[in-house]
């Protein structure tokens, strides 16, 4: 797929305008994964809306964001980092095709350890 | 329904006898069975002719704008599409509500007299009401198959003033209000036109649809009135007939509650709601569902705006 | 019968040289009506207009019809010649036949064609022209002004110096609004109290302005140059003539717990109190709810220690009534409510504050005496940190959509008043954007940057937690890329300022607009900046839009302004087409009220003959000529056809349209 | 479609708000931005003067196109006038193209006092829309042909 | 005695029209009415009544009368009544038939309707016998034998087959000139005409009585308090007026054209409140005085004037086509007599 569909598809599945944006770093002020990322929420929105889309989904920030949604919670103009940094993971997951986790599996795969809000946004996502 | 009828009469014989109210408007019955009338009864007596069934289909809210002028009060029953007219004149100040004792009625859909003599059903001996079916003269029909069209569309609440009379829960509707609307939408200009051409060609200018409006209360309708620079009393040209159902359905654009009467009477069956109903559909796709009657407050959507309204260019989704 | 004339004019070769001006003249001659029909090089010229003035005269002309330039141009002036000749200048229809005509068409033939179609069209029209005559309305000579703050207060002194009386009415105790809270002043950081309070008691002494405090609006009926007002005087319980401000009920009053308003709630006042020292009126007032002899009817120790009998336990609204030929509007701001912004902690942690609390902390007369310590425990903070935009600039639907304005220069003003008295304190700011356009504002900022060293932080914070005793402030800083934590010991917010709550409802009175925030609407954003769209309506200070106190003192000079230019006039001529309403078609159905932007129409009922002795009594519109500035939207509206424009009637447009198309 | 013949040419009739958009047309004018002789202005205080009652009568009366212009919305002088006329007219001609008739035989437009260029632009538009249309059969009385 | 076989008859309504023009109940937009026979038309011979009668044939709801043609000062006055060529107005019934007489009476007295009588005189009548009266109709009340309408040529359905019976001079010649029809039967058309005899006997409104509905009872019957609850529900619109096959009142209006004035004349409605606008306005003020004007009028007045004549002819279209179902019959059971 061309880089442009996929600006576009992430930019969709997110339902987030990123020109709304006014930066202003509140989700990233808020963030509890912040220290774990190394493209920051703030940043996801801004790399989005540049379409740097490769940066974005080689980042690590997509395995550690936690999907807590603080940051759309807390957003000042009603934009969604998180939905971005979800859009930008399920097509990183869509293009990787087959290794897909089926959710059936996961319960074998639960340790102690994993966040309740992994699990949670685990099974949002897998059960798709 | 019998007894639903036996509840108004209670009703109305009680609010008679003691005063409260002085007249009752209701309906009264016919010779044919079907042909039953809107009127005002004065005495207990008169009352003997009262019914409420079926063929209650007139929409008795515009009478109140003539009775509330009148001293003493009146105890008026209104179907829940007569409520929102009701509620729409009372928004106009064109009833008082002080002078009206209202009681909403519960309905099932009222037939259509003209679908009725299509099933050859020429006078009504007998017949039986439940909210599905209906059965005349021993003829077991479907209610979509013979009410009015308003009513298989129906989704009106029983709105309650003073009271309500109501035993059974409402039928639900049968059908998308606004397919028929939908389709002539579909269809090309040169349809349309063609379509529009065949029916309003058949308009006679009984002006039934007007006066029968509960939304056409003016003092003097700008057709008749020489000074307004419109008025007509004939369809003397093809353009006339356009003229006077834009103008008409443009009038109450807003206002119209969608009872349907105007289509009910129209001696011609010229289905003229489809010209209500499509300011309606515009309305509500435009500017947010709006349904008139359904309050007595709020700002009808022509006399309201808001600053990103679409312009007329962009009307058909250009 | 009707007798027109009908003057062509040549505007040189601007119109005949495209049109046939001959041939128009000529034809217009023919028309029915017409008696006269002439040419001329320049019909607006003297010469051109005494030929029309002469040809009134000699055919005792009805109606006039000019084919010229664009009405735009010279209406007015061939309505006066008429004038002078003896016709009624709304006799006079003009006939665009050189900007929408000869300018813009080049062939000959076709250009005389359709300015014959246009001259018709005039002439079609003027038949059906009646004469109008402007109303006129005399001018109340009072001036109300909604709202004591420093705009009600500037507003008041300017209509009061060109020796008009006013009144202010204000809902609190006292006049002198947020601005009488504030500690310093931007940019040149003079005490609000030492520059507000002199005007105060301008206000006061000035035997113009009547100041009636612990009031509000009950109703305002009428319309410019007329209202008619009702005020309720609230109960104060006290006799505002006979109290001297001793202040020596305050001393005796045993309940003492009640919060004070005017430092924000940061300490208690007693149940009667003077809001502050120089409150004016400087009078007493009594908290009813927590007044033990007006609520239990045991103590009135108050009414025994008062030398001059003020105290009247029993007293009550009273409502006066007044006349004003026009309002104010100077009902101010309020910062908005922190309840939906729980990350910052605003109503678990005491040490969180807003602006303007800190303005009473830091304040000589405040609860602290001008020692700024924290509301908790009352130690100095050793770290502050300021965060901006707090509900600005928010359309998550928690704040305000807008920018408020004053908050970059008064935290840059606190920043730099703690680091100048307190240089040990580390001061720390959370922005967005630093918004500092007026004048030597930027340099005030760079300022507490530069020379008193403000940690100013581009980012915000995402949320605040105790931890350790410290108020740790958990944000971005997105110049330096991390997350940074700030541990500190006091935290103010600039909240979002919004319109003083009670402006909808004055809005709503005096038929004012108001937009999606609560502001009050201008006649026109640019060029009507000042007064309602509502004639007689003026704006004064934050009602309109955020502002700071010289914007609000200009503006409200500026609507002083536009006041007395109002009460300066003796009558209002007004606009000679406006609608009307047919008493006999209205059915009273308020459709046309709800589109008239001015508020003109209102509705009465009227007895009707019926014919046979009887008679109807009917709800029926009537336009007020002094306030209808005859746009026509309810001519639109009415349903029955009864509302008509003057000037611009249906049957006038009607057969325009009709001309037009004849061919 | 018909051709429109050289004696028959087309009508337009343009109702202006006086605030905005007849002074566009005096600015088109005085700029000398041509447009078609069968433009044909009628002054309204406001586009919201404009009754549906003027532009059906125009059509009866021979027109083939009409069009309103007004304020931008936001602009009106009289502050809100053109939200009105925005709606009546989206729902009157979208009311015109139900009933079958030429949905371009209508439009709005809204042209400011400056915009004299567009005012001119507009009515090259709108006419040569109209002459492509032809004669307005559908709206027509014929008692007013002869 | 003609006849011809139902599934045959487009031929016949060719063969009518290539030599007149032809009217008959033709279906549009779900309504019947008397409309031109042309190419395409969905003719509904078979349709017991039009919505609007056969008087429009004659007394059209609106016709021009002159122009006046005006530029600058000048005004030429030119007559504008259309001509009428002759025409075959086909499947009149009884009812509509006996309208006729009651039109012609108003029209054909002095002095004359000239727009009337062209029409009247140009016309051939084909009317047919109503095989299937229904509850509404009360014809034989006023006299009108449904079974024998006695046109130009009477018309009798029987089965799948049309019976031509020509009555008139008029008649005999067009039906002399009818190639597409062959010889028919006589018994068949007597059978069924007996037949429609007896359904027509038990109708319910057959018996009404008018008794009552007398000259020297016009001031009694006037007087009745009655009137204000029958006319109560009256919307005051034209239905009535308009789909009655007797009513004749008209108003004549001028219409500016784009160069000078059409003057026409039109139906108009005693029903309406803008009726006979006088000096000032309608003399009858109430919609209860013109709900009694008009069926005075038409069983009181009318006979009074017209040798017992009543002008209405039971053809029952007010009775279904009442918004609010009042009608004659309900005027007549409450006054009437003995009902």
């Amino acid at each position: 797929m061309e880089k442009n569909e996929i600006v576009r598809l992430v930019k969709e599945r997110s339902g987030t305008d990123a020109r709304k944006c006014m930066k202003c770093g509140k989700c990233s002020g808020r963030c509890p994964a912040y220290h774990d990322m190394d493209i920051k929420p703030h940043q996801f929105v801004s790399y989005i809306e540049k379409g740097e889309i490769d940066k974005l989904m080689q980042s690590k920030s997509l395995y550690t964001c936690l999907s807590c949604f603080a940051c759309v919670e807390r957003c000042p103009r009603g934009v969604a980092p998180a939905n971005v940094i979800e859009a930008v993971r399920q097509e990183v997951i869509r293009q990787q095709g087959g290794n897909k986790i089926m959710a059936e599996t996961v319960p074998s795969m639960i340790d102690e350890t994993i966040p309740q809000q992994l699990l949670v946004s685990m099974f949002r996502k897998l059960n798709k | 329904m019998q007894k639903l009828e036996t509840l108004m009469l209670e009703k109305a014989k009680n609010l008679l006898s003691s005063g409260e109210v002085s007249r009752v408007l209701g309906w009264k019955k016919g010779e044919l069975g079907y042909d039953v009338e809107p009127s005002v009864f004065t005495s207990a007596q008169s009352l003997d002719n009262f019914v409420y069934n079926v063929f209650c289909g007139a929409n008795l809210s515009k009478y109140l704008v003539q009775e509330t002028k009148k001293e003493g009060k009146i105890l008026v029953f209104l179907k829940p599409c007569d409520s929102y007219s009701f509620n729409q004149l009372i928004k106009e100040h064109r009833i008082n509500k002080d002078k009206v004792y209202t009681v909403g009625v519960e309905c099932q859909g009222k037939i259509d007299n003209y679908k009725l003599k299509e099933n050859g059903i020429e006078v009504v001996e007998s017949f039986d009401e439940e909210v599905d079916f209906v059965t005349v003269n021993g003829k077991k029909f479907t209610k979509g198959e013979i009410v009015l069209g308003k009513c298989s569309v129906c989704e009106k609440k029983l709105l309650d003033y003073d009271e309500v009379i109501s035993i059974n829960e409402k039928r639900s509707p049968d059908k998308d209000r606004f397919e028929m609307v939908k389709k002539l939408e579909s269809m090309t200009a040169d349809e349309r036109y063609a379509f529009w051409k065949d029916q309003l060609s058949n308009c006679i200018r009984c002006n039934a649809c007007r006066n029968v409006c509960p939304a056409c209360t003016c003092t003097k309708c700008v057709f008749d009135n020489d000074n307004s620079g419109i008025a007509s009393k004939a369809n003397s040209d093809s353009f006339e007939e356009k003229m006077f159902h834009i103008i008409r359905a443009f009038h109450v654009a807003g206002r119209c509650t969608d009872c349907g009467e105007c289509s009910r009477v129209c001696p011609q069956h010229i289905p003229l709601h489809l010209l209500n109903r499509k300011f309606i559909g515009d309305i509500n796709r435009l500017y947010g569902t709006y349904q008139a009657g359904e309050d007595t407050t709020s700002k009808g959507p022509l006399t309201d705006y808001t600053k990103q309204d679409v312009d007329p260019s962009d009307v058909f989704g250009g | 019968m009707q007798k027109i004339g009908v003057f062509v004019c040549w505007c040189g070769s601007n119109i005949a040289a495209t049109v046939d001006v001959k041939k128009v003249a000529e034809v217009l001659k023919a028309e029915p009506g017409v008696v006269i029909s002439e040419n001329y090089q320049y019909m607006c010229s003297e010469n051109g207009q005494a030929l029309i003035r002469n040809a009134i005269k000699e055919h005792g002309l009805t109606g006039v019809v000019v084919c010229s330039c664009s009405p735009r141009m010279h209406e007015a002036t061939f309505r006066k010649t008429c004038e002078s000749a003896g016709l009624n200048p709304y006799m006079v229809e003009i006939a665009n036949i050189r900007e929408q005509c000869s300018w813009i068409h080049k062939d000959i033939e076709e250009a005389t064609e359709k300015a014959i179609i246009l001259g018709r069209s005039a002439i079609a029209k003027l038949k059906l022209n009646a004469p109008l005559t402007s109303g006129e309305s005399a001018v109340v000579k009072r001036a109300l002004v909604i709202g004591g703050g420093i705009a009600g207060i500037q507003s008041a002194l300017d209509i009061a110096e060109a020796g008009f009386e006013v009144d202010i009415v204000e809902q609190s105790p006292t006049i002198g609004g947020n601005m009488a809270k504030l500690d310093k002043t931007f940019p040149t950081l003079d005490c609000a109290a030492c520059i507000l309070t002199p005007k105060m008691v301008d206000c006061a002494q000035n035997e113009k302005i009547d100041i009636m405090t612990f009031s509000e609006i009950e109703s305002v009926k009428g319309f410019v140059g007329n209202f008619k007002v009702q005020i309720r005087r609230k109960a104060r319980f006290v006799d505002e003539k006979k109290c001297t401000g001793c202040g020596e009920c305050m001393q005796k009053c045993p309940s003492k717990k009640g919060l004070n308003d005017f430092n924000m709630g940061l300490n208690t006042r007693p149940a009667i109190y003077i809001p502050f020292a120089q409150a004016i009126p400087n009078v007493a007032i009594i908290d009813p709810e927590q007044c033990l002899k007006i609520k239990n009817g045991k103590c009135g120790l108050c009414a025994m220690k008062c030398n001059v009998n003020a105290i009247d336990y029993t007293q009550k609204d009273e409502i006066i009534e007044r006349e004003y030929g026009a309002i104010v509007v100077a009902t101010g701001y309020k910062p908005i409510s922190l309840e939906n912004f729980n990350e910052y902690g605003y109503s678990s942690y005491k040490d969180v504050v807003t602006s303007l609390e800190l303005e009473r902390l830091m304040n000589a007369a405040g609860p602290s005496d001008g020692h700024l310590v924290r509301p908790s425990d009352h130690k100095e903070p050793k770290v502050i940190t300021f965060i901006q935009c707090v509900g600005s600039r928010d359309t998550s639907g928690c704040g305000k959509p807008y920018c408020s304005k004053i908050c970059c220069m008064y935290t840059a003003k606190h920043a730099m008043l703690i680091r100048e008295k307190y240089p040990d304190t580390e001061v720390h700011v959370f922005y967005i954007d630093v918004r500092t356009p007026g004048k030597n504002y930027d340099e005030f900022f760079r300022r507490a940057v530069e020379q008193y060293g403000v940690d100013y932080i581009k980012g915000m914070v995402g949320k605040v937690y105790e931890e350790n005793g410290k108020l740790m402030v958990q944000g971005s800083d997105l110049i330096n890329n991390e997350q940074v934590v700030i541990p500190s010991d006091l935290v103010v917010l600039a909240a979002a300022i919004e319109p003083n709550p009670s402006v909808r409802n004055i809005a709503t009175m005096v038929t004012a607009s108001i937009d999606t925030n609560n502001f009050l609407t201008e006649a026109h954003a640019k060029l009507r900046p000042v007064e309602s769209p509502t004639a007689g309506i003026f704006l004064s200070g934050v009602c309109q839009g955020p502002k700071d106190i010289p914007e609000t003192v200009s503006q409200a000079s500026a609507c002083a302004a536009k006041v007395i230019g109002l009460l300066a006039k003796d009558k209002l001529k007004c606009n000679a087409c406006v609608s009307h309403s047919d008493e006999m078609l209205c059915t009273g159905c308020s459709v046309c009220a709800n589109v008239c932007p001015y508020g003109a129409i209102t509705y009465v009922d009227k007895e009707f003959r019926l014919g046979g002795g009887k008679t109807e009594v009917r709800r029926v519109a009537t336009v007020n000529d002094a306030v209808c500035q005859g746009c026509g939207a309810c001519t639109v509206a009415c349903p029955s056809g009864a509302m008509d424009l003057k000037g611009f009637s249906n049957k006038q447009i009607m057969a325009e349209v009709d001309a037009i198309c004849k061919r | 479609m018909q051709e429109i013949n050289k004696e028959k040419k087309p009508l337009i009739v343009a109702f202006c708000c006086n605030w905005c958009s007849y002074a566009g047309a005096d600015l088109a004018g005085s700029s000398r931005l041509s447009y078609p002789a069968d433009v044909k202005i009628i002054r309204v205080p406001c586009s919201c003067r404009v009754n549906p009652m003027f532009i059906l009568k125009a059509f009866q009366r021979g027109a083939d196109g009409v069009i309103i212009c007004g304020c931008h919305p936001g602009d009106c002088h009289y502050t809100t006038g053109n939200y009105y006329a925005r709606r009546r007219m989206s729902l009157l001609f979208s009311m015109l193209d139900y009933l079958g008739i030429e949905r371009e035989r209508t439009r709005v437009e809204w042209v400011s006092a400056a915009e004299g260029a567009k005012f001119s632009k507009v009515m090259n538009e709108f006419a040569s829309k109209i002459n492509e249309l032809g004669e307005n059969k559908r709206l027509e009385d014929l008692r007013c042909k002869n | 005695m003609k006849k011809i076989a139902i599934s045959n008859i487009e031929k016949l309504y060719n063969e009518i029209s290539s030599l007149q023009e032809l009217y008959l109940p033709v279906k549009k937009a779900g309504a019947t009415n008397f409309a031109k026979y042309e190419n395409g038309v969905d003719v509904d011979i078979k349709s017991l009544q039009t919505v609007k009668s056969a008087k429009d044939l004659f007394f059209p709801q609106s016709e021009d009368m002159i122009d006046f043609k005006v530029s600058g000062k000048n005004i030429e006055i030119k007559d504008a009544r259309a001509q009428s060529n002759p025409f075959v107005l086909f499947g009149v019934r009884g009812c509509d038939l006996k309208s006729f007489e009651v039109l012609d009476k108003v029209f054909l007295q002095e002095p004359v309707d000239t727009m009337y009588k062209s029409k009247r005189d140009a016309v051939t009548v084909i009317t047919l016998a109503c095989n299937n009266p229904e509850s509404s109709c009360f014809c034989k009340v006023f006299g009108v034998d449904p079974a024998n309408p006695k046109g130009d040529i009477q018309a009798t359905i029987v089965g799948e087959e049309m019976f031509f019976e020509p009555l008139t001079d008029k008649g005999s010649e067009l039906l002399s000139k009818l190639t597409t029809l062959e010889d028919g039967d006589e018994k068949a058309v007597e059978s069924e005409k007996k037949e429609i005899s007896q359904k027509v006997e038990k109708l319910p409104f057959v018996n009404l009585d008018l008794s009552n509905f007398k000259g020297e009872n016009l001031m009694e019957l006037f007087d009745r308090p009655e009137w204000e609850e029958l006319s109560k529900a009256c919307l005051g619109c034209g239905t009535c007026t308009f789909v009655c096959p007797t009513c004749q009142c008209f108003d004549i209006r001028d219409f500016e054209t784009n160069d000078g004035v059409k003057r026409f004349r039109c139906w108009d409605s005693c029903m309406y409140s803008e009726f006979t606008k006088m000096a000032a306005e309608n003399p009858r003020k109430t919609q209860m005085q013109r709900y009694r004007q008009r069926f005075m009028h038409k069983l009181v007045y009318f006979p009074a004037n017209n040798g017992g004549e009543y002008s209405c002819v039971g053809c029952g279209r007010c009775v279904k086509k009442c918004p609010q179902s009042l009608n004659i019959v309900k005027v007549i059971k409450k006054l009437g007599g003995k009902n």
